[in-house]
């Protein structure tokens, strides 16, 4: 839940370009399309947004936030570039870690931050952690980059726990894949 | 156990198998003793009456406990209350004589098996008259007025439900039975514009149009795109005129699209801005929750309006600014004395704008002169706001 | 829930001396007792209490408070002189009414108030509007009288519902019974 | 679906069938991408430690979502938190090795089919153990630590019950089994004393004592009147050394019962005041909810104390007065930077203690010098708090 995609156009833009040898980017938009939105319909993704955006929301984010990277309860720490909701690391778990009993939900999606000390991009996987009501520490909400829900990718309003054992949301995580 | 002392009725605290002991506490009084006569009872609401507000929040952080409140505008009281479920939706019937609550429970409050369902209440007593099962679940998100609705004759609800694909779950309140889903293949939100017609925004930008027999077979038509989706998407909240099948959308940046959904294919006027360029050079924008609404009789367009930079669409507005629609010219501004979230009119000729602030407090003004009427404060995250009417 | 007994002692007083034409005093103990606590106790009832107070609490409770028969949204309005919990007046009932759609416990305890208009003191039935979540307005919370929870018949902390048809309480409410 | 994109996994977001992504997140990268293998874990809790809190809240006024918080006192954070019911009870194993809620839901929040029940949690990684059902119920009440306990050994779990004859429900925490009722006839709350015995106060100011066996077989003692339940009786929250037999009650107007439990027949002490003339002239009385609390190895009794008259028994105290048991006489008096209802202590020796107060803040001071230690904000209306060995 609260959780934006708004840097995910990067993302995807950023791999579709390196990965075109596995996966080319028609497949994959007609992938989603047909899971997302059957076959009807054309420009789904967050990388058409990409080409007409100004600036890269992470970046911007973390500007405008003055993002660290040393405080992970704090709504500025860098990872949280696309997350919105109450940070797990107020409640028991880390940026990457789920409280103690809750679940991650089994579904995520990635963004990209900047780690402002290295002035790297990182892929974040953002899932919620589920199973327990809201705990309730920590709410950051943010909204750069985020969309209405019939765009559900981008909307961070939805509970984005689809697949765990319970679809009730406990709190926010952000996890590092890589760096690109 | 016999019932002999009613009166003192702390015995009967104990004796869960008896009946109601209301009826009986008159009896048995001591000789001497004046009866009062005065009977415990059930309050019914008045008869629905435009200044009638129903107000949905979510419970943050207690998002298994939703409630709905029922507000006279006029006399500025809560005159009703009822439970909802995990991240309910919430509808009236088009004449107020129902109100539905979609519902998610777990039997064990966070877990346990999950119950779908839609609650029927009747609009006076708020007792239950049918609960409906959704099997196939709802959309779980914080609630947008739109996830959830009812045609515009009260025959069917209506409820956007995503797992894995975008459906809308439909149930006859007449038969008081669920009929299936409407596919709605990458599209969300429903606006209903007849008996058996609603649309949907779409990922891409169009607006999909279904209209449904009782069977469900379903026309779908498609127009559009008639937004810039992915630079200035419009809100899931818009100014609505359900019986006239009117939809004025707003976007982020400020433009109003008016849809006319009367036809099974509807059309979609231009896109205008609300905002002068002396509006855009001091970063006036629109945001909030229930961003945007209107007055019916009169074609008021209302918009919660802050200064802000892009993404900020979300943030409470200091202003509501009124617009004309037909002439498409702004005709007041309203200074808030407390920035607000949501917003609603009642659709009578004295209007209320109702105003629900970020501070949980429930404002309302005179939409005509701007003048506040009255300040309330009930629960804790009060987001959604319905008049009589809606 | 929340609604104190403190004065059920002056209530049973009265009516078992004026009513001892009907039922002796020692009977009604005896079934009280059966109920409550079995054979084995003796002293469970309120009635021991009065002997030993200094003072009606209905009667110093309308005095500290200055009751008042005119607004029965405010904590001091008269017939509130043993409730305690949230007042369904404020949520759409009234002083002998539950709001909308929920339903008046099929228990009830009695107390006896003060009305300070005609200095008589009135029989008042409590009993709490149950079926939904609390209404959580005018939180008048009492304590005059009231006991621990081994004494449950005198304890406003219990959760009165017994016999609904839901034991989850909404608010507390006060008719008028008869004058004494 | 297959999963070759798991790093773009808001594809997966609508395949809820799918397995776990976690574990794929790593995979199908970029070939240039530098991997940073930070997999998704789930915390758990670190070893049981006497700086341990545990704060169960009702959550008033949504009392169907009960909530547990568990704090490092140390570290003065929330180390982890669970769900729980409508008026729920909890209680720590003795080496905390479960923890575990008494709960009541209904399958529809406020509704429907009720289910009351023992939740086990794994006191390190807060997943269920085990969940048993309570066929009689529970007593529903505004929560007090002893309507809810486990024994001595950790063997039985015993739930106070009035329905409509008081009685406690045993379970069997070895075979995760509900035993059966001993009635406690006229008598409420429980206070462990050994691995098959507790005691309960009763109405009538008498004490009862229960010694059962593995089939329920009870064996029941009185003592007793041992108080003036009419003008002076206990609080429900008593200072306890449990492994020891120990119960030092308090009563509203400040006289403290010490009870020995450790035999079958108890014996209990003459009382004392804590209150000496001039506090008494002063209008000093104990008040609050868990209104009094002891430090077991110094043997110290710590009480919430304020001046109000008669019937203020449940007023937030502005100081904590400390006692030292054995000689009956006050050595410290803590002023509290805020009112607080309730204290608990740690059992070490540097003992913290925590004060929840009536704004809903965890204020902790060391116990010896009454100096501030930290202060912490969670939950809407905490009651009760529990440490490590209670």
């Amino acid at each position: 839940m609260f959780s934006g995609l708004q840097v995910i156009d990067k993302v995807f833009e950023t791999m579709s370009r390196r990965t075109a040898q596995k996966i080319s980017r028609r497949s994959f938009v007609a992938r989603i399309g047909a899971t997302l939105a059957g076959a009807a319909v054309l420009p789904v993704l967050p990388v058409a947004r990409k080409a007409q955006a100004a600036e890269d929301p992470g970046v911007e984010w973390a500007k405008r936030v003055e993002a660290q990277t040393k405080d992970p309860r704090a709504c500025n720490y860098w990872r949280y570039c696309s997350s919105d909701g109450y940070l797990c690391s107020c409640c028991g778990g880390g940026p990457a870690t789920c409280p103690p009993g809750s679940t991650p939900s089994p579904t995520s999606w990635v963004g990209s931050c900047l780690n402002p000390d290295d002035g790297k991009m990182y892929l974040i996987a953002y899932r919620d952690c589920c199973g327990k009501d809201s705990c309730a520490q920590c709410g950051c909400l943010g909204t750069a980059g985020e969309m209405p829900t019939y765009r559900p990718q981008l909307n961070n309003d939805i509970i984005w726990c689809f697949g765990g054992s319970s679809m009730v949301y406990h709190c926010s995580s952000a996890a590092i894949v890589g760096q690109i | 156990m016999t019932r002999k002392l009613p009166w003192l009725a702390l015995a009967s605290a104990f004796a869960i198998a008896a009946g109601p002991a209301r009826a009986d506490e008159t009896k048995d009084l001591p000789s001497d003793a004046k009866l009062m006569g005065e009977q415990h009872s059930i309050a019914i609401l008045s008869k629905p009456h435009p200044k009638r507000l129903y107000v949905l929040e979510p419970v943050f952080p207690h998002i298994i406990a939703s409630k709905v409140w029922i507000i006279d505008g006029d006399k500025q009281e809560i005159v009703g209350m009822t439970s909802a479920g995990y991240c309910s939706n919430f509808a009236i019937a088009p004449d107020s004589s129902q109100i539905y609550t979609f519902d998610t429970y777990w039997s064990k409050g966070t877990r346990g098996t999950r119950t779908d369902l839609i609650t029927f209440f009747d609009g006076r007593t708020l007792d239950i008259a049918a609960e409906v099962d959704l099997p196939k679940g709802r959309m779980l998100v914080v609630p947008k007025k739109q996830n959830a609705e009812v045609t515009t004759d009260g025959r069917y609800l209506l409820s956007y439900n995503l797992a894995p694909s975008t459906s809308v779950s439909v149930v006859d309140t007449k038969a008081k039975k669920y009929l299936g889903e409407i596919e709605i293949p990458g599209c969300g939100l429903i606006f209903p514009s007849a008996g058996n017609r609603f649309s949907s925004l779409c990922s891409d930008g169009t607006l999909l149009t279904a209209t449904f027999d009782e069977k469900l077979k379903t026309k779908l038509s498609r127009v559009g795109p008639f937004i810039d989706v992915v630079n200035d998407p419009v809100y899931e909240h818009a100014a609505m005129d359900k019986q006239k099948g009117k939809v004025h959308f707003l976007s982020y940046e400020g433009m109003v699209y008016s849809a006319d959904l009367s036809q099974e294919k509807p059309s979609i006027s231009p896109g205008w801005s609300l905002l002068t360029d002396a509006d855009k050079a001091e970063s006036w924008r629109p945001g909030g929750w229930q961003v945007v609404n209107m007055h019916r009789p009169t074609g008021k367009l209302y918009v919660l309006m802050h200064k802000g930079a892009r993404w900020t669409h979300k943030t409470p507005g200091e202003e509501v600014w009124v617009f004309d629609i037909a002439s498409k010219k702004r005709v007041n501004r309203i200074h808030l004395k407390e920035h607000a979230i949501s917003i609603a009119l009642s659709q009578d000729d004295d209007p209320h704008l109702y105003t629900q602030t970020e501070t949980a407090t429930l404002i309302t003004y005179d939409a005509l002169s701007g003048k506040e009427v009255g300040e309330m404060k009930f629960g804790i995250t009060p987001y959604l706001l319905f008049t009589h009417g809606d």
